[in-house]
């Protein structure tokens, strides 16, 4: 008998369909994994078992948990089963938890709606919280939220979750945000709250690598179906559907990079000191720092592929401020071509040779302005060009679009299409060096691939220079000739690609290269291992 | 029997020492009730004996002999006598008097006590008005001993004696049981200070005031007097309302533009207009309940026709633009736009400029920096402004000097009339302002009240003889 | 914590002091003399003069702000021209209507509009919103002027239960109380609007985020989660308005204490400024300044304790 | 147009439209005073009845719009011109003295007492609707000052900005071309609400005497001339009080339609 039955659910939202006809089965102590490309539906199928839609969703179908139907029942009923016999994990960490009450008193929320007194759900949060790894001495309930990092918060919402010991865990994505080493540490966790008390865990996830070894069954979507479900051995095996099987072949996809070709010396980072101010612990204490990066020298030649990694926290988006020229270092240089990059100074022909593209890629446009002048815009750096128009059609077109689509304004347009813009953006200007930092972060498995042809492409026609900054060691290694490992404020490692990963040499690497999920080759058989 | 009463006026008195203030909110409030004078205004603006029992004028008519009544006390128990009127005087006439009135005492060579109960006063040549200078709110009897506090606790000889003065609210009187006339009816009066017009209506209707004196909202009248809970005595004010014009100014100073000007003026429906009736025509500078006034509304009588050939002869037929500044009462502000409508009918554009009190007085009053205003002189019988040339109004006439200087040294009652009425015509003939009307003093009361004063020869609410009927 | 208050602590005297000149330098030099106010048409310009010395307004500008500004540290916020009575005190009498309206108001306000705002904002998009919402907007339409006229008319004039205005002193509390229902309530009323539309939306606001939906996870009901978990994170817009609007209702029931004929703060200044009492009207002026940074403050300080995310940063 | 916006989009176009009437013709004429013809009920000749002067209500309501149209949007100018500039130096200089100096000096006019300024300013200049205006005004500037730095902040944070920053834009050029596009739905909602408050607080100045001078009709000014004559002729002083109402009502109503159709969280929730 199966702990959760979903049958022929459908959900429109607004009109618009997002579900269609999904159907699942979970048994106590299983795992099931639920995969599929961003907007496929697996946050609505999550939602929809726990009876939370957004408004204006319109339900069909069944969804029994233990035999009952929740789709029938009223909501006084249902809150009831939400909390006690069904937990739920969310996507986002940052914005779960409620900002202004203390994470303790979060959990134990749970039980005291459950009727327990107040000082014992107390004790009983205490216990889950610690039980998932935070450990009272160091993080103690009477914190709050914004008190902890992310990975932290994203536990206390898997305690919160599993505090009155539901007999179903849903959990949606809940290690996207987190660099690999915390990820890792999370799912296991999971894992074994699911193996120790028999609970049912739905594990939502983009992330092929994740599923394999910890989960039972898992079920790949597509734009709201269900289209191949069965046991992870079989499913990685016989890859059926047309669409798992492209699933699995961007995961592993590594872009053809050819071979390395550098000139002379391009950029030259000195032994760059950040320090960020902290907050006084009482009005006459000295003002204390916290030290960002200490003493980073890093050279890029000219046509160099450059990828710069280290786990969430080290410095990279600091570091790589500090190269644009956006933030001034508190010691040491920058040059470009031998010119100092100030933040300081505006120096268009510097800038004209130095670009970027960033992590968000919606976030990164104007939304008032038309694509063609959103690339247009670094050109303003050339003086007056007389070819503005068909300089930005053949950046367009360098990174796979039309020229006709300048017309058309960024909304029109999907992440990765947008993220396309952004280097064309970035390509305007014929830059020497093109700085990405997590630019293939936010991006779905697939498009994801698209991207990094296209950068593998340009250094291959172009002799493009870049920095290419990630969490993700294996992204990193399809990409670059040489990779820099940062932790805690420093460069810890500086090789090329392949002797680093035959044979990393600071323990930092090491834990990188470990805790980066792999997915099984070829054949499932031959490389097992979590 | 209630023996008690609220009275409301418009203001509220600046500070409680009719002396060293212009405010007729202060007299309003203790005029009669708290502070006395030698002689004092009748109900009906005749002079009457007060604090001075009689008096003797000597033949040339410069030494005045007062012979003061017995017994009288201030509220603080001191005696009241001769020392006190000596001290008064001396201070309302002394080098930093700050007495807002202090022309009236400027004739006075001497004050001296003789015996306590004779004060003997010289004047420096003959005045026929210092009998009714002395009834003057500004003349009345304070004592050494409490003259320090007199702004906020204020000690007279009157029927009712101060209490308490909650600013912003109200003014509370007791009865001064140790007074030397007849006892009061009421025990305790409590002045209120209401100014906003729809306030004063709505505290009337709901009973929370017992009398309103000087009503500002006059188109309520008439509900007042079909209530049968109310009544509304409709008296008249010392207040003649002109309309003021800048003789030194051109073109005012044409005297053809300020008679076109005057025959522009249509009195009754600036009367009908802002004060809804209330309010007697006037023709010059003269309150009309006064025996001596002369009618002469004729010789500025509404004719735009007239008023157009007038401006027409002045050389004016272009038409002039001209600032109407006007302060705050409502006779202004309301008279002024009905005025600047009946000009505009003869061709004058008038600018309105609205000023507070104290930009009245700085621009208008001081720095003659007007064309037009409209204004009410309150002071009881003050056509003597009219002879001096420094006034605002700026009328410089030697013959109207002259004719005031005789009067001054006039005594004999026949000459002082007629004298009077020939300097009425002469004003009125020069048209040295638009006469307008003489404001109206309307008070709503409860019914049950008598004994309130109608007109008001001087600003006061004496309730030595308010009672409540049986 | 304590530095940021140090801090806000520096630039609050800071902003005092600019405060301080801006006021004397607009009230002085508005035109008008407050002698020849007080002594009106009938005086001679000796007599002018001789007030003038009294009142100390001969003395060059200067050395009168320096004097005035020296007194207002030491507390002595000088002697009204006109009263003649010590500042201090007269703002005390007054202090003892408006505070009390103003608290009452205040009190009136936020509690029509709690019910009201999180009425709205748990039915958004109904039938019970949209009329709670029109409501409002009618509420913010209406001067308050003319609903105080209303207000009059119907419950002073033809029920009589209220009477028109005045104030008959503390000594009867229940009487005091009495005559400022009305005053309050034609405060109240817009203020009431404002806040519950504000309430709403910060409501709504906070509904929409990710941490209501982990509340009702947990199986609180809607109503649940609103309260336990909107309420204080919807908390400081709240906050905000009310410091604003008792900062007016201080100072700025003028008019309405004009229609009520209420001895209170704003009928000071007003009438002070047309007799042209210029260190009423400076020293008030200052002292309400002096107020609305104070309430500022512990408006911020009260964030604080609202959002421990603000306890630490600044 | 969507449906929430219709109604304040009808109201504010029929006063903004009898605003632009009254200046080619009105039913009578606002500066004749006839007080034989005062306070006459609604009639044939005269739609909503006559004044205490014998004038024609409606006229004298129609040009009254123009009076409080233009003093508030004058002052809402006046709050944009001033506030928004100052918001983006303030954000564009975020952390600087100058930043300081803008914010504490906002705190510092909210600080003053509005109506009191609004006195003194009069008690200076004199009344008139000019210093209704720079009366008003003045307290608008540190509304638009604000909102314009916080959401300015916010923008300053965002990738696009960034990138302008890296095609090497100054911060003038990027407060210009990409900060203040950015805010002009803001700026539009938070003006029609000031723009309402305008109207109110021209009407609150006019009551008691301290705004447009006669003869220049005013509604808070026909409001407070004929507060008195309530229980004798209602309609004098039920029309200008209904017409600020109406007015500001409309305004609102707009402002939040207009809230809904440019916000674009907003609009997407909805669909
Ligand atoms: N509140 C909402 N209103 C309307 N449509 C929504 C809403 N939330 C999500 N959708 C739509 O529902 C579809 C499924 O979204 P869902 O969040 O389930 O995707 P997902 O598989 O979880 O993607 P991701 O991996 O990015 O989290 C998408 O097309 C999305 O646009
Ligand atoms: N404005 C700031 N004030 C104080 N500390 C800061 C600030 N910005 C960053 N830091 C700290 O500096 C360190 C490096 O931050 P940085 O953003 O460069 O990390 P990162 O390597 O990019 O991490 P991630 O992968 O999570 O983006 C972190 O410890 C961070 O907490
Ligand atoms: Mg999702
Ligand atoms: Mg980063």
């Amino acid at each position: 008998m199966s702990l959760l039955a979903i049958r022929d659910l459908s959900v429109t939202i607004g009109g618009r369909p997002v579900l269609d006809r999904v159907s699942l089965d979970l048994a106590p102590g299983e795992i099931l994994a639920l995969t599929g490309e961003s907007g496929s539906g697996k946050s609505m199928t999550a939602l929809a078992t726990m009876g939370l839609l957004p408004q204006g969703a319109r339900t069909e179908g069944a969804i029994r948990l233990d035999g009952t139907d929740l789709t029938t029942l009223p909501e006084a009923a249902l809150c009831q089963f939400r909390g006690q016999a069904m937990g739920m994990v969310f996507q986002e960490p940052m914005t779960a938890l409620n900002p202004v009450q203390r994470i303790g008193d979060q959990v134990a929320e749970v039980l005291t709606l459950r009727g327990a007194p107040r000082a014992e759900a107390r004790r009983r949060a205490a216990d889950t919280l610690a039980r998932m790894g935070l450990d009272p001495e160091r993080v103690p309930p009477s914190r709050f939220p914004h008190e902890l990092s992310g990975g932290q918060r994203q536990r206390v919402g898997i305690a919160m979750a599993v505090a009155a010991r539901p007999r179903l865990l849903v959990a949606d994505e809940p290690t996207t945000a987190l660099d690999v080493t915390t990820q890792a540490r999370i799912l296991d966790l999971l894992v074994g709250v699911v193996r120790d008390e028999g609970m049912g865990l739905l594990l939502i996830t983009h992330d092929l690598a994740v599923v394999h070894g910890r989960a039972d069954r898992i079920a790949v979507m597509q734009t709201g179906r269900i289209v191949e479900e069965g046991p992870v051995a079989r499913v990685f095996a016989e890859r059926r559907h047309a669409y798992t099987r492209a699933l699995f072949a961007a995961s592993r996809h590594r872009p053809a990079l050819g071979p390395a070709r550098t000139y002379g010396p391009l950029l030259d980072v000195a032994q760059v000191t950040r320090d960020y101010p902290l907050p006084r612990p009482h009005p006459f204490a000295k003002a204390r720092k916290a030290r960002a990066l200490e003493d980073v020298s890093l050279t890029i030649r000219a046509g160099e592929r450059v990828g710069l990694v280290g786990p969430s926290g080290c410095g990279k988006s600091t570091l790589t401020r500090a190269i644009l020229g956006l933030e001034r270092p508190d010691a040491g240089s920058v040059t470009l071509g031998g010119r100092p990059v100030r933040a300081d100074r505006r120096d268009p022909d510097l800038r004209r040779r130095m670009q970027a593209v960033f992590q968000d890629p919606y976030g990164s446009f104007d939304p008032r302005q038309p694509v063609a002048r959103l690339v247009a815009e670094p050109l303003h750096l050339l003086g007056r060009v007389p070819d503005a128009p068909d300089r930005v059609a053949r950046a367009l077109t360098a990174v796979g679009l039309a020229p006709e689509d300048g017309a058309r304004s960024i909304h029109a347009f999907s992440g990765g299409q947008r993220q396309r813009i952004a280097i064309a953006r970035a390509l305007v200007t014929g830059p020497d060096l093109v700085v990405f930092d997590e630019a293939v972060s936010a991006l779905d498995v697939r498009v994801r691939a698209g991207i990094l042809d296209l950068i593998a492409g340009l250094s291959r026609e172009e002799g493009l220079a870049y920095l290419f900054i990630t969490h993700d060691l294996t992204v990193a290694r399809g990409l670059c000739d040489r990779i820099v490992v940062m932790e805690a404020g420093r460069i810890v490692e500086d090789r090329a690609t392949e002797d680093l990963f035959a044979a990393p040499a600071h323990p930092a690497t090491e834990r990188l290269i470990a805790a980066a999920p792999t997915l099984p080759a070829q054949h499932p058989s031959e490389e097992e291992r979590p | 029997q209630q023996s008690d009463l609220t009275l409301a006026i418009q203001l509220e008195p600046p500070h409680l020492d009719p002396t060293s203030a212009a405010a007729g909110a202060i007299d309003s409030v203790l005029y009669a009730n708290v502070f006395e004078g030698l002689t004092r205004f009748a109900a009906d603006g005749s002079i009457e004996p007060a604090l001075a029992e009689s008096w003797e004028i000597s033949e040339d008519g410069t030494t005045y002999t007062f012979t003061l009544r017995d017994g009288v006390t201030f509220h603080d128990g001191s005696a009241f006598d001769a020392e006190d009127v000596v001290f008064t005087l001396d201070r309302a006439r002394g080098e930093d008097s700050v007495n807002a009135q202090k022309a009236l005492f400027e004739g006075i060579e001497s004050v001296t006590a003789t015996d306590p109960t004779t004060v003997e006063i010289t004047l420096a040549e003959p005045d026929g008005a210092f009998l009714f200078n002395l009834a003057w709110g500004d003349a009345v009897m304070v004592a050494p001993e409490s003259i320090e506090d007199i702004k906020t606790a204020p000690v007279g000889t009157g029927p009712f004696a101060f209490e308490r003065w909650v600013q912003g609210d109200r003014v509370d009187l007791v009865r001064n049981d140790a007074y030397w006339g007849e006892s009061p009816a009421l025990e305790t009066a409590s002045f209120r200070f209401i100014s906003d017009p729809t306030a004063a209506f709505a505290a009337m209707m709901a009973g929370d005031i017992d009398v309103f004196s000087n009503f500002p909202a006059p188109e309520n009248l008439p509900q007042f007097e079909s209530d049968p809970r109310f009544q509304v005595l409709m008296g008249s004010s010392e207040g003649e309302t002109i309309l003021a014009m800048n003789n030194a100014r051109a073109p005012l100073d044409d005297a053809l533009v300020r008679q076109a000007i005057a025959h522009a003026i249509d009195r009754q429906a600036i009367i009908d207009g802002a004060m809804y009736g209330a309010g007697t025509p006037i023709g010059t500078h003269f309150a009309p309940h006064h025996p001596d006034y002369v009618d002469l509304t004729e010789l500025s009588a509404h004719d735009p026709e007239k008023a157009r050939r007038l401006l027409a002869e002045a050389g004016e037929e272009e038409g002039m633009s001209l600032t109407l500044k006007l302060p705050p009462p409502p006779y202004a502000r309301r008279g002024g736009e009905i005025l600047a409508a009946q000009l505009r009918e003869v061709g004058i554009e008038t600018e309105i400029v609205n000023l507070e009190w104290a930009q009245w007085l700085e621009e208008v009053f001081r720095a003659g920096e007007f064309d037009l205003t409209i204004v009410s002189h309150t002071e009881p019988m003050d056509i003597g402004i009219y002879a001096r040339p420094d006034y605002y109004f700026a009328y410089d006439s030697l013959a109207f000097q002259e004719l005031m200087a005789e009067l001054s040294a006039t005594t004999e009652p026949e000459a002082r009339s007629s004298l009077l009425k020939d300097a009425q015509r002469m004003i009125a003939e020069d048209y040295v302002n638009g006469f307008l009307f003489q404001l109206a003093w309307p008070t709503v009361a409860d019914a049950g009240i008598e004994g309130l004063w109608r007109n008001q020869p001087t600003q006061a609410n004496p309730l030595a003889d308010v009672r409540w009927r049986e | 914590m304590l530095s940021y208050a140090l801090r806000r602590l520096v630039s609050l005297a800071l902003s005092l002091a600019v405060a301080s000149l801006v006021v004397f330098l607009v009230v002085e030099v508005a035109p008008g003399d407050p002698a020849r106010y007080m002594l009106g048409t009938g005086a001679q310009e000796d007599t002018v003069a001789a007030l003038r010395a009294e009142l100390g307004l001969d003395r060059p500008r200067v050395e009168r702000y320096l004097a005035w500004v020296g007194g207002l540290l030491t507390g002595d916020l000088g002697t009204s021209y006109t009263y003649r009575t010590p500042v201090a005190q007269m703002v005390a009498d007054r202090l003892w209507v408006s505070l009390p309206l103003a608290l009452f108001a205040l009190a009136l306000s936020t509690l029509l509009a709690f019910p009201a705002g999180l009425y709205a904002a748990a039915r958004r998009g109904r039938a019970g919103d949209v009329a709670v919402m029109g409501a409002t907007q009618l509420g913010i339409a209406v001067p308050n002027f003319w609903f105080a006229m209303l207000l009059v008319l119907l419950f002073a004039i033809n029920l009589g239960w209220f009477g028109a205005g005045g104030f008959p002193g503390w000594s009867d509390p229940l009487a005091a109380i009495k005559a400022l229902t009305l005053p309050a309530v034609a405060l109240a009323l817009p203020q009431a609007a404002i806040l519950a539309r504000v309430l709403r939306s910060a409501l709504i606001d906070v509904l929409g985020e990710d941490f209501i939906r982990t509340a009702r996870a947990k199986g609180l009901t809607r109503f649940q989660a609103l309260w336990r978990h909107g309420v204080r994170n919807a908390l400081i817009p709240v906050l905000t308005i009310v410091g604003l609007q008792f900062s007016f209702l201080l100072a700025g029931a003028i008019i309405i204490e004009q229609v009520f004929f209420l001895p209170g703060l704003g009928r000071l200044i007003f009438q002070a400024i047309s007799a042209r009492d210029l260190i009423v009207v400076e020293s008030v002026v200052m002292l309400l300044v002096f107020a609305v940074i104070l309430v500022t403050f512990l408006t911020d300080l009260a964030y604080a304790w609202v959002d421990p995310r603000l306890r630490r940063r600044r | 147009m969507t449906r929430r916006l219709l109604p304040g989009a009808v109201l504010s176009a029929l006063v903004i439209l009898a605003a632009l009437v009254s200046f080619v013709w009105t039913p009578g004429d606002v500066a004749s005073v006839e007080v034989a013809q005062r306070l006459q009920p609604p009639s044939a000749a005269h739609w909503l009845g006559t004044d205490q002067l014998g004038r024609d209500i409606l006229s004298m309501l129609m040009v009254g719009a123009r009076t409080s149209i233009a003093v508030a949007l004058l002052a809402v100018g006046i709050g944009i011109g001033a506030g928004v500039p100052l918001g983006l130096a303030a954000a564009a200089l975020h952390g600087s003295w100058l930043d300081e100096v803008i914010m504490r000096g906002n705190d510092l006019i909210f600080a003053f007492p509005a109506l009191v300024i609004a006195i003194l300013i009069t008690a200076i200049a004199g009344p008139g609707a000019v210093n209704a205006i720079v009366a008003i005004g003045i307290f608008n500037v540190p509304v638009f000052a604000r909102l314009s730095r916080g959401a300015a902040l916010s923008l300053w944070s965002r990738d696009f900005v960034l990138a302008a920053r890296l095609a090497g834009k100054g911060k003038p050029r990027i407060s210009a071309e990409h900060i203040l596009p950015n805010l002009a739905n803001l700026l539009i909602v938070q003006g029609t609400i000031q723009f309402s408050l305008g109207i109110l607080a021209e009407a609150g100045l006019s009551y008691v005497g301290l705004g447009a001078q006669p003869p220049v009709p005013s509604w808070g000014r026909m409001l407070a001339e004929a507060q008195t004559l309530v229980a004798i002729a209602p309609h004098v002083a039920l029309m200008p009080g209904l017409a600020i109402v109406l007015t500001v009502l409309g305004l609102n109503l707009l402002g939040d339609g207009l809230r809904d159709a440019l916000d674009p969280r907003l609009r997407d929730l909805r669909t």
